[in-house]
């Protein structure tokens, strides 16, 4: 069982350093009350595991604007000509993963596999300086397991076991982040009764979830 | 650059679509493509954030703010559409469950390997689903214009890095529709009112041209 | 779309020889009045990749008491001693899998992977005859990926797009096996109309499935 | 092999299970154990075939063709349960995110290594989840008789194909709780009336003998 928690709370257990994964697609699906608390808490130095970087000012873009993030692991920061700046600037070290390897290494790290065999980014760049390894002819890039310290999830609905329910495009990386993660917490647009979500409906098992953010007085 | 070569390579793209098939469009140019998928040909729209059904965009209003697709704009979803999360989504892409994908392209070389992702030094906004899906889609057609400010982007070998080293299934610009093939590219047809020779001359890669070029067919 | 069709119809596309996926654990998920037309049918030398084989004369057993499987691909057999029996008397060639690299396999195929890196089976006889891949010192075994020509799946509830809901412990493998066949029919308790199942509902995608099997008359 | 070693089995394993944690039983003496969990420690039961929050046994009558566990057991879910697919479930086992598994044993031996499922020519009923839950899981505690029909199943090296090379956290049986360490096996409990010597002469692997065994505590 899981009792709501206000954000300073949750932040708080953050330290400067960690490494973060946080869900969200252009901030669709991003916990944006805990981002605003990590902004708030000055928190520096992070690892920051997302799809994007959304735009200045908007979701994850928080926190690249406020500067606590010092390396990024992201598919696509096109929308944030912060976080290219920065880049550019030296001020942040950004590795570029394909989307669908950047899914699969979070999911390899959350379900104990070694890494991730796959095409893409065969004889590209993004091969440079990883192992390849030939199968029944084929060759095959191995792409790393990605897990982080604090997984920072938005849901749809949570109970208080932590069963966790997503909405059309929001759910895109937060079930799969909340496999990887040694702390969970969840951010819900609603907290229900325990048994109010059917078991079938349930897409992030309660066991994976540590704390729930509470809701705004 | 324009609107209507832009028009033209949509419609000659929208050809090129097989009813009920799985698709995705990739941001800008591409997009444009579904205005022109003939009515007889219902397919699914599939988009990189997870959603199988992509609609039309919302009245203003009516907007559902869990519900955008790829480059962050406000969709509908069609009845019968499915969510899925970002590993499914990808498995659908890299499985080769996906029929077609159509993208931009910054350049194609002479082996039908497409650059679409960086300029070093100039723009680097990641590959997100690109890499993914030139790799992984069923058939890929590149749908640029033709040129970059009169500047060749069907090259012998790509100067930007590559997005896959697998061909590409079809190039449509607003001059001509070229099928990368082991020989070398094909030119199978030209535009309305362009040459053999106009394509030619916008080429930077060696084409090999069959006995008739016919004009493209239209949706 | 799809429409529903009769029994005949399906498993007559599917040849002696066939590859096959079944779903079902224990006969829970199975797609049971499709194996009762693959036995009707009289089918021989089917490669079949399921779980388990049940019991005798129950699911996926009656297609070995029928004789139907050269060769089967399985996590567990021990419910059923005439799998056992012909397994000894050499008529059933089987290779036994761990569950769990069994699922990751399938879904390996499915999603264009070249392979599964496990810690399960290593130092086993399980990895006897298999490549190991070492990752900054730790050993990995490699697991192929598994495609069948056709997955036989059973479901809760289909739309006529293809579009499928599971129910509790009947999911099981129904929906990875969905991902890795060329051919995917499948059994659904009940069959809707388009739209009737949510987005958020949906565990298999339609474009996933070929065939529906029509409800007896 | 009577009904009270199960049970004594069973009661000590139960003394293991923490609170609040996800928990997997093996079919046979292992599943016991659920009788014996204490009130105030409320587990969550997984099953390999797809459910998080297994509940009792349901009255007959009353149950769900698609409800089972993995034993094929009709059962019943409790509040809050959760539906898994194969590779989410083997995900949550392979990823450690089961805090223990409780195992059935056919030998451990010195090195703290289970074999369990097959016995070469005689019984192959195929590893189903075995190999997984005993890699995978957080914890992994072996509950069996001590010797079959006399013979020691504690043994120096296993002669039957091994399940994992990873050790096991505990091994309990109706005679001893016995710990592998990087040390070797560590006899840390003796059951009641049993003495060291019985446990020595019951066993065929070297035993580590600490100055004081205590006799088990059961719940």
């Amino acid at each position: 069982m899981k009792t709501a928690r206000h954000p300073d709370d949750l932040v708080a257990m953050i330290p400067d350093g960690a490494v973060l994964m946080i869900g969200g697609f252009l901030g669709v699906g991003s916990p944006h009350r805990l981002i605003q608390g990590l902004v708030s808490a000055g928190r520096k130095g992070l690892t920051l595991i997302a799809n994007d970087t959304h735009h200045p000012g908007l979701g994850i873009g928080k926190l690249i604007d406020a500067g606590v993030v010092k390396r990024l692991i992201a598919s696509h920061i096109g929308t944030n000509p912060e976080t290219q700046r920065q880049m550019t600037a030296g001020e942040l070290e950004i590795e570029l993963v394909p989307q669908g390897t950047l899914a699969e290494r979070i999911r390899a790290g959350g379900y104990g596999l070694g890494g991730v065999l796959t095409k893409t980014g065969v004889g590209t760049i993004v091969e440079k300086g990883k192992p390849t390894i030939e199968i029944d002819g084929e060759t095959w890039l191995v792409e790393k397991p990605l897990r982080a310290d604090f997984a920072l999830i938005s849901a749809r609905q949570a109970d208080y076991f932590g069963n966790l329910t997503y909405e059309l495009t929001a759910q895109n990386f937060n079930p799969v982040m909340a496999m990887a993660a040694a702390t969970v917490i969840v951010e819900a647009d609603e907290i229900v009764a325990v048994g109010m979500i059917p078991p079938d409906s349930v897409r992030t098992p309660g066991i994976l979830v540590d704390y729930l953010l509470e809701h705004p007085a | 650059m324009s609107m209507n070569a832009k028009e033209l390579i949509a419609r000659r793209v929208a050809n090129e679509v097989r009813p009920d098939s799985l698709v995705n469009l990739g941001i800008g140019l591409p997009t444009l493509v579904v205005s022109y998928i003939p009515r007889g040909a219902p397919v699914l729209l599939v988009t990189e954030n997870g959603l199988i059904g992509v609609g039309p965009r919302p009245p203003h209003g009516m907007e559902n703010p869990d519900l955008i697709d790829a480059g962050g704009g406000f969709i509908m979803a069609i009845p019968g559409a499915a969510s899925l999360d970002s590993t499914a989504t990808f498995g659908l892409i890299r499985g080769g469950h996906v029929d077609l994908t159509v993208l931009g392209g910054l350049q194609v070389d002479a082996r039908g390997r497409l650059a679409n992702w960086m300029i070093p030094g100039r723009l680097v906004p990641g590959m997100g689903g690109a890499m993914d899906l030139v790799t992984g889609a069923k058939r890929v057609i590149v749908a640029m214009i033709h040129t970059a400010k009169g500047t060749p982007k069907i090259v012998e070998e790509c100067a930007l890095p590559l997005t896959s080293v697998r061909p590409v299934s079809l190039v449509v610009t607003e001059m001509a529709v070229i099928e990368p093939t082991a020989e070398g590219l094909v030119l199978r047809e030209r535009a309305p009112g362009v040459s053999v020779a106009d394509v030619v001359g916008a080429t930077a890669a060696k084409l090999i041209i069959p006995p008739t070029v016919p004009e493209f067919a239209l949706s």
